[in-house]
């Protein structure tokens, strides 16, 4: 550029107290490239920036330098002021002679002096600046919610009410997740179902939801506004479009003595069943592993009474693709397992507390499945070893949780919550029962969270000791629980009829699988990584990807549908437009000159640099090179550092321009 | 007037965007006063910051040079500051072999917030360096002294035993078209042979220097089909490195290896195997005891002995007698840039003229684009006509690797590589 | 009756031209295995004995590997050019080998047949050659075969002969070397000790009639398929003499310098459009016999090589002419 | 076979029974103890408590002189020595003590040598050539296998066995055809720390033992510790009469069943030698 203005500002007294403003107009006059140099008392005024767009034109300015403030507060209002004159906005800079000079120095000469050197530098960027255009990418208008749980549900009709396609894909034979089995919840203690079934029924039938259940995510291609999503359908043998969901085949199935993983074992199922009777879709699957016809090629008798002809025993997995513009992962959690064994080598259970050996000592979640109306004992609750109603019930919390012992230092934060519940709902329902809880802090923030607490503690006289418990064993039909009440300085040895253990919150299975099949990062505990803690929270470092509920980290139901409708006006915002705008000051690859090493690749935060191939028009093979996909880049320019060949470059910050700032100081 | 006659330092500092650049912001607009000697150039990250801005920065006449940008895990761009780091920790090592002056050069993590540490950390880079005085001593030949070199030991072409085996098994792959073409020795030098009638041209004698691993990437070489290439155990790494930078398919590439008995100064100077391991098919006998896993390091120690001056003043000697024929470049298989930033005319990063100071910065640059990549094959030191000891810088880069990452170029294919990766544990003792 | 000088007098002669200022030259060890002509800082660092010849080749002392040709200075949107006559100190290159003394006549063509290079003549004009005959020959040398030898005179102002026991014979060629000797030499009675005579290895004209001949031969891409394309050859070659302009940017104070460039590097013939005449290192091998034996030749009637062997001898893969041309051209393998 | 023997002070004293008991029986099995000579107290239940180098000293120098003997095996029949062994094995590894407790001991340690408690002992026999070996099959013996506290812990030094529910004594005791049970009480403390200082405890911890075995219907108690058959053994008596009610569990040491199964006789073995001997 040969023809740029400086504008130099006096910020009222600002600048002009500490730098000669007008030897500085006059100094910068004769620096290379310049036409014309002004200077005027508030240039971010209206007649300053008057001034600007008159200069631009009447003197037919290629490249403006604003030397006032910082650029992070004035540069874009500059950059629209050129654009009205009709200068690409990519060509102005501004020299902050303010925070970097008037403002912290006191020596009018040696301020004059630095300030000049500023204007020097933006003048040699604006001079080797390029007129940029915004990046446009297409945006297939549709989103992709993975997880049926109350954040996925949540964001999904979100999203969907806003007026675009969701798909969602469920691992499950129906949506409703975790928070489905739960019977009563804090701190309202309303019903579980109650809240959440009639928002599973609206996913079910919404017009713009599409509902993949029991279907995985088999791979995903692409980027922000245009991924393609492989859905791996996985053999339900029996035919929803047909299917009435009328139960005879659960009904006739003679094989019913299959634990239910939705009571988590604490109830059974037929080999063909429906999860639970609010099931959505309300269609059943069935179980291979235990299907006699599928085994064996038996029984058939639900084939035989389905009068739709809905049960096909032929059915296989099936591969669908869906496009979409972005992606909210909600895939939850499951409980660390208390028991020997364990998934991860760096995770050890707890043999003292003979979860798995002792009947009766169970996780929080089957506890939730014993109380819950639509439970397996109807909301009864009776013990597993005897169906006895239990009268002494001990909650254990922190089982995992706070552990670095066992390998998970971090606090689940809602078992403190869920353990006074529980402690609650067994008063409610046994009134003769005492229940003891042994914490280790009671970690209550949260509205009416303390209080309700308090009431577990102080109305329903739930016996709180702070403290571990050492060991548990099993004495004639009790179980002996032996731990201490550190506040008390007592050792306690309680007899018990069941024992509740608040096991911790993990990420549910296969979340690194998926995380590195969408690119997005993990923690050591496979907790799905934010981009950033305070200020894109929701979002991911692969554009266009977002995180809602327990997936991110341990947190109760209503943090988790506040995230998902985050993930979803995140969503919106992406789909309000058939184009996404991104800034232009992102990378780009010499594909010439690229020798393919691929160090670029494996260096971008954000996964935006591909390997791929130049071919001739007739489709020749020329070379390997690697390229930017401007959808993804964020323009940090790592890339350009570790380029050997400089074939990488960063728009705005060229190499171009960074070496003629530098040796205009020379 | 005394005003005059103080020494007012030049200091050059990179900052990144969103938290220095901001940090400084806020040292405005707080009214924190510090010393005006400092030149901020902006950058979106410190990941953008390359190792030739901060010898450009020396080159312009900076007293001081300081990089700035977000602390660990605050990256805006949630990573940049890890590989800025890394590549620190290795150009670091770099700059002080070279004799560079470490108390001149500064890193920083400087937050939006810190506004009261930029003040700091400027007043306190501008009183160092006030201290220090202007500096004269870059690039200065002054104090040269001149490194203990063993005088070459007498040496003997000595034919092996396993030269019958290598033709007879060249001549079974050139002649069954298994591969089209031999890279191996002749009497002369590397020698390329094209037809199975030709294989007794080839010789396996202890004067087999070149590393011809370096001819498997050269256009003309690719053009003649699939290659069989002769290799020594120093030189089969350099494949691993060239499959891991995805420059060759190690499929398409039948590899020779040759149990090596040494070949001589300097080259088994950075001996580390007598085994070949990677190779499709292996002659000879490995010739004594595995020798000890890194180079002696004797003339090395011997330039670390000297003080930074003295060092600089060595290699400024040494850099004097380059004249850009590029030998080392041309010889080294780790260099196939298509066009090498030498070549690069705009900008100019590297002066491409041979002045000691574009000596220097070619020397610097070639050496670092090497950074965890060298495989110690010693091959710039045998071809550069001039003398020059590329190979220290080489070495000085490669305990680096091997100290901080434990990473040894070339032996574990499966070892992640150094550049492009970051550890969170990765050291920043040198940075404030 | 010849003239006569001991080792011990040449070197206090060479210590008192150094010390009057004059910029002397001259083989020097800088490594047990490496002599190069340098820059004398004291007359012991001069080497007159146990080595064929230095690595490099006097003729950076006439054209040096970078000459600053001027400064500039940019003003708003003015160029101001600052010319460089810096003056020169007169110098003298003492114990050169008759292979490099031959190359400045054969460069004085070059720099003076059109364009007259002020740069070139003004440090040619400055400079004293005092050459020192070769009684020692390596298997790389092939003076004999162009048209030189050990003895020859071709560009010395002054020749050394050694007469043993640390003895040189001194014969003045031109007046210029007369008068740095005159009064210096003694007289001597001895006579000249057999030179040494590298055998005649090919004949140039054979090469020259098959290089104009055999240009798209494969040979020069089979030959090339060892070379790496480094420029060594080039630049440690006496005669050779292409040059590239480049501008030395702000860091380098701001000047346009002319450096040595090598017709082995790819970059050499690349356009701008990325088309590239000479594609493959074969083609530019073949472009430097050319020149040496075919396209000099032709315009000034001799052969562009000295037969100093430097290109076999410095080249990291031992290729050079005389690899060349001895496949083209084996006369030993041909008469045994 | 021939293993080094660290009986420790507990074998040639109070439980010296313990000790008969094993060379009968190991010397059925054919294997030698090698008695370190001139060995020292291993410093359990009072050196830590005073000094911790001390607590490493003593051990360090028992294993010192083993080593100097040449055994890689050291077979310490009493838990708290063995694990004293171990813990200063885990102390040298690694860090800068094995020179410093070398220089405390003189002598060059290597602490590289195998430690054994008495169930290892068995399996290094090997269980199967322990259940040929067998001549009368312990059918009448249903046993609560009582590992007490420092058998397996704690884990991170001795390594041995799940340390909440082990197994390994049953397996010995299924080679032998007794059957065992499965109780709660394997691993808690007999109070063997308290003996001297706080009776009722140990009376307390003993009568939990013992009943809680009794409940789960064992006929006998086997452990493989001298403190857990002072406190289970001689003081069953008082734990009768303190909680007034009969008991009458024979408690054997490891050694006495494997021996009474080789056909050895409890004479001995030194099983008459018992407080408690038949029901």
């Amino acid at each position: 550029m040969s023809r740029i203005g400086i504008f130099t500002c006096w910020c009222g007294e600002n600048i002009a107290r500490t730098v000669d403003v007008d030897d500085v107009a006059k100094q910068v006059s004769s620096l290379p490239g310049v036409r014309c140099s002004v200077n005027y008392k508030y240039m971010c005024s209206d007649p300053g920036q008057a001034m600007v767009r008159e200069k631009i034109v009447s003197e037919k300015l290629d490249g403006v330098v604003v030397a006032s403030c910082s650029p992070h507060m004035h540069l874009k209002t500059f950059r629209k002021a050129a654009q009205a004159a009709g200068l690409n906005p990519y060509l102005v800079e501004m020299a902050n002679i303010r925070e970097h000079c008037s403002w912290v120095h006191h020596d009018r000469a040696q301020a004059t002096a630095k300030a000049v050197d500023i204007i020097r530098l933006s003048v040699e960027k604006v001079r080797n600046d390029a007129a940029l255009e915004p990046i446009r990418v297409p945006v297939t208008r549709r989103a992709l919610v993975i997880g049926g749980g109350v954040a996925g549900i949540q964001a999904a009709l979100d999203i969907a009410d806003a007026g675009y396609e969701v798909v969602m894909v469920e691992r499950e034979p129906s949506i409703g997740g975790k928070m489905a089995g739960l019977s009563e919840t804090f701190p309202t203690l309303d019903c579980s179902q109650c809240i959440l079934t009639p928002r599973m029924v609206e996913v079910g039938q919404h017009p713009r939801i599409k509902l993949y259940s029991y279907s995985e995510v088999e791979a995903v291609e692409g980027f922000v506004g245009n991924f393609k999503i492989t859905i791996r359908q996985k053999a339900r043998y029996v035919d929803t479009a047909k299917c009435t969901g009328c139960g005879e085949c659960w009904n006739v199935c003679p094989l019913k003595k299959n634990p239910s993983e939705f009571d988590f074992a604490m109830g059974m199922r037929p080999a063909i069943y429906i999860p639970f009777p609010q099931a959505v879709p309300a269609r059943p699957v069935i179980d291979k592993k235990q299907c006699a016809k599928l085994i064996r090629n038996g029984c058939g008798l639900c084939e035989k009474k389905c009068k739709a002809e809905a049960i096909n025993f032929k059915d296989q997995d099936k591969l669908v693709e869906e496009k979409v513009g972005t992606v909210v992962v909600a895939t939850g959690y499951k409980l660390y397992n208390i028991a020997k064994e364990q998934d991860k080598a760096w995770l050890s259970g707890y043999g003292e507390y003979g979860y798995g050996r002792y009947k009766n000592v169970i996780d929080s979640l089957q506890f939730e499945r014993l109380v819950s109306a639509s439970g397996p004992t109807n909301g009864v609750l009776k013990r597993p070893s005897d169906g006895a109603i239990p009268k002494n019930v001990v909650f254990i919390s922190c089982v995992g949780s706070r552990d670095n012992a066992k390998g998970l230092p971090y606090c689940s934060k809602i078992c403190c919550m869920y353990t006074a519940k529980h402690a609650m709902l067994y008063k409610h329902k046994v009134h003769d029962g005492q229940a003891h809880v042994f914490y280790m802090d009671i970690r209550a923030g949260g509205k009416g969270y303390d209080e309700f607490v308090r009431r577990a503690i102080e109305q329903d006289g739930a016996r709180y000791y702070r403290g571990r418990v050492s060991k548990i064993t099993e004495e004639n039909g009790k179980l002996i629980v032996r731990g201490t009440d550190t506040l008390a300085g007592v050792a306690l040895t309680i007899e018990a009829d069941l024992v509740v253990l608040a096991a911790a919150m993990r990420p549910a299975d296969g979340i690194e699988e998926l995380a590195q099949k969408l690119n997005i990062g993990y923690d050591e505990f496979g907790f799905l990584l934010e981009s950033h803690p305070k200020l894109r929270p929701v979002e991911t470092n692969t554009a266009g990807i977002f995180i809602a509920g327990a997936c991110h980290a341990p947190k109760d139901i209503p943090e988790s549908v506040a995230q998902a409708s985050a993930a979803a006006s995140k969503v919106q915002v992406m789909l309000a437009a058939d184009e996404l705008t991104r800034e232009p000051e992102i990378a780009a690859i010499n594909e010439q000159t690229c020798a393919a090493c691929f160090t670029c690749v494996n260096t971008c935060p954000y996964h935006a640099i591909e390997r791929t191939e130049l071919r001739t028009g007739k489709g020749a093979f020329i070379k390997r090179t690697a390229r930017v996909n401007p959808g993804l880049c964020m323009g940090c320019g790592t890339c350009v550092s570790v380029c050997p060949s400089k074939s990488a470059d960063l728009q705005g910050f060229t190499e171009q321009q960074v070496y003629a700032m530098v040796e205009s100081l020379a | 007037m005394s005003e005059a006659n103080v020494f007012e330092p030049k200091i050059v500092a990179y900052v990144c965007n969103w938290c220095t650049y901001l940090g400084a912001d806020l040292a405005g607009t707080t009214r924190l006063e510090y010393p005006p000697n400092v030149r901020i150039i902006r950058l979106p990250c410190t990941g953008r910051i390359d190792f030739n801005l901060i010898i450009k920065g020396f080159e312009i006449g900076a007293d001081a040079v300081l990089v700035s940008g977000c602390h660990p895990g605050d990256c805006h761009y949630t990573a940049g500051n890890y590989h800025a780091r890394r590549r620190w920790i290795l150009f670091r090592e770099l700059l002080d072999v070279l004799g560079f002056d470490l108390r001149r050069i500064h890193f920083t993590w400087i937050s939006a917030a810190e506004g009261k540490k930029w003040q700091q950390v400027i007043t306190e880079i501008t009183e160092e360096t006030r201290k220090l005085g202007p500096y004269t001593d870059l690039y200065a030949n002054g104090a040269a002294k001149s490194l203990p070199v063993a005088a070459p030991a007498p040496f003997k072409t000595r034919t092996l035993a396993a030269e019958p085996e290598l033709r007879e098994h060249c001549h079974k792959l050139l002649g069954e078209g298994t591969v089209k073409v031999v890279i191996g020795y002749g009497e002369r030098g590397p020698a390329v042979v094209t037809r199975a009638d030709d294989t007794n041209r080839l010789v396996w004698n202890t004067r087999c220097c070149s590393n011809l691993t370096t001819y498997v990437k050269r256009k003309e070489i690719k053009a003649l089909g699939k290659p069989a290439v002769v290799v020594k155990p120093c030189d089969e790494k350099s494949l691993v490195v060239l499959e891991k930078e995805s420059q060759i398919d190690r499929k398409e590439i039948h590899v020779i290896g040759m149990a090596c008995e040494g070949v001589g100064e300097p080259k088994c100077t950075f001996c580390t195997a007598r085994t070949p391991r990677f190779a499709d098919k292996t002659f000879g006998e490995p010739a004594g005891p595995e020798p000890m896993a890194s180079p002696p390091p004797n003339r090395f120690a011997a330039l670390m002995a000297m003080t930074p001056r003295e060092r600089m003043a060595f290699w400024a000697t040494q850099f004097d007698r380059c004249v850009r024929c590029y030998a080392c470049r041309q010889v080294c298989p780790m260099c196939y840039c298509e066009r090498c930033i030498v070549d690069k005319n705009r900008p100019i990063a590297i002066d491409p003229a041979p002045s000691r100071k574009g000596n220097f910065a070619w020397g610097i640059a070639r050496a670092f684009h090497l950074a965890a990549r060298c495989v110690g094959c010693g091959e710039c030191s045998r071809a550069c006509p001039a003398g020059i000891d590329l190979a220290l810088l080489n070495i000085a880069l490669h305990k680096a690797a091997q100290e901080n990452f434990g990473y040894d170029a070339g032996v574990d294919p499966a070892a992640e590589q150094v550049i492009g990766a970051y550890a969170l544990t990765d050291k920043e003792d040198f940075i404030r | 009756m010849s003239e006569a000088i001991s080792q011990a007098a040449l070197r206090t002669l060479t210590a008192e031209w150094i010390a009057t200022g004059k910029l002397v030259a001259g083989p020097t060890r800088v490594k047990p295995d490496l002599v190069l002509y340098s820059t004398l800082h004291s007359a012991d660092a001069l080497l007159l004995e146990g080595f064929v010849r230095p690595s490099n080749s006097i003729k950076e002392f006439v054209f040096p590997k970078q000459e600053k040709l001027y400064g500039y200075r940019i003003q708003g949107n003015r160029v101001e050019l600052i010319n460089n006559d810096a003056p020169l100190p007169e110098q003298i290159v003492i114990a050169a080998r008759p292979c490099d003394a031959a190359a400045l006549p054969i460069l004085d063509h070059v720099f003076n047949w059109d364009f007259v290079d002020e740069f070139y003549n003004r440090r040619r004009a400055a400079t004293t050659v005092i050459t020192l005959a070769c009684n020692i020959a390596d298997e790389s040398c092939f003076c004999t075969s162009v048209g030189l030898g050990p003895v020859s005179e071709r560009g010395s102002d002054v020749m050394l002969f050694d007469l043993g026991d640390h003895n040189y014979e001194v014969y003045c060629v031109t007046e210029k070397g007369r008068d740095l000797f005159s009064g210096k030499t003694e007289k001597s009675g001895q006579t000249v000790r057999t030179p040494a005579t590298p055998g005649k290895k090919f004949n140039p004209e054979t090469i020259r009639s098959f290089v104009s001949q055999h240009f798209d031969d494969p040979f020069w891409q089979e030959h090339a398929l060892t070379c790496v394309g480094c420029g060594t050859c080039a630049f440690t070659c006496p005669t050779c003499h292409c040059f590239d302009i480049v501008d030395a940017g702000p860091s380098a104070g701001n000047a346009r310098v002319r450096t040595w460039d090598s017709c082995q590097f790819p970059i050499f013939t690349a356009h701008a459009s990325g088309h590239n005449p000479r594609p493959a290192q074969g083609s530019r091998q073949r472009q430097r016999i050319l020149h040496k034996f075919a396209i000099y030749p032709e315009k000034f009637g001799e052969i562009l090589c000295t037969g100093c062997g430097n290109c076999t001898r410095n080249c990291p893969e031992g290729i050079g002419v005389l690899s060349v041309a001895m496949e083209i051209d084996p006369i030993e393998t041909k008469h045994g | 076979m021939n293993i080094g023997y660290y009986p420790g002070c507990a074998l040639h004293g109070s439980s010296n029974d313990y000790e008969q008991s094993l060379r009968a029986c190991l010397g059925a099995l054919d294997v030698q103890l090698q008695e370190v000579k001139d060995w020292i107290c291993c410093g359990a239940t009072a050196a830590h408590a005073l000094n911790h180098k001390l607590s490493l000293a003593l051990p360090a120098r028992n294993l010192a002189l083993a080593e100097r003997e040449g055994h890689k095996q050291l077979f310490a029949p009493c838990p708290l020595c063995s694990m004293q062994l171990l813990k200063v094995q885990k102390a040298m590894a690694g860090n800068g003590l094995r020179a410093e407790l070398s220089q405390i001991v003189e002598a060059d340690l290597r602490g590289d040598g195998q430690v054994l408690n008495l169930i290892q002992v068995f399996q290094t026999v090997g269980l199967d050539k322990l259940k040929t070996a067998v001549k009368e099959p312990l059918k009448s013996i249903t046993a609560a296998c009582y590992y007490g506290c420092l058998l397996t812990r704690p884990p991170e030094v001795v390594h041995f066995d799940d340390f909440e529910q082990p197994k390994s004594m049953e397996a010995v005791l299924a080679a032998l055809g007794a059957k065992t049970v499965e109780w709660s009480y394997k691993t808690e403390c007999c109070g063997a720390g308290m003996t001297m200082a706080s009776e009722d405890t140990v009376l307390d911890l003993a009568h939990k033992i013992l009943s809680n075995a009794a409940a789960h219907g064992a006929n006998c108690v086997v452990v493989a510790c001298p403190m857990c058959h002072v406190n289970l053994d001689m003081k069953q008596a008082a734990v009768e009469q303190r909680y007034n009610k009969k008991l009458g569990m024979v408690i054997y040491y490891l050694s006495d069943l494997v021996g009474l199964a080789l056909g050895l006789s409890a004479e001995q073995l030194g099983v008459n030698r018992h407080f408690v001997t038949k029901a």
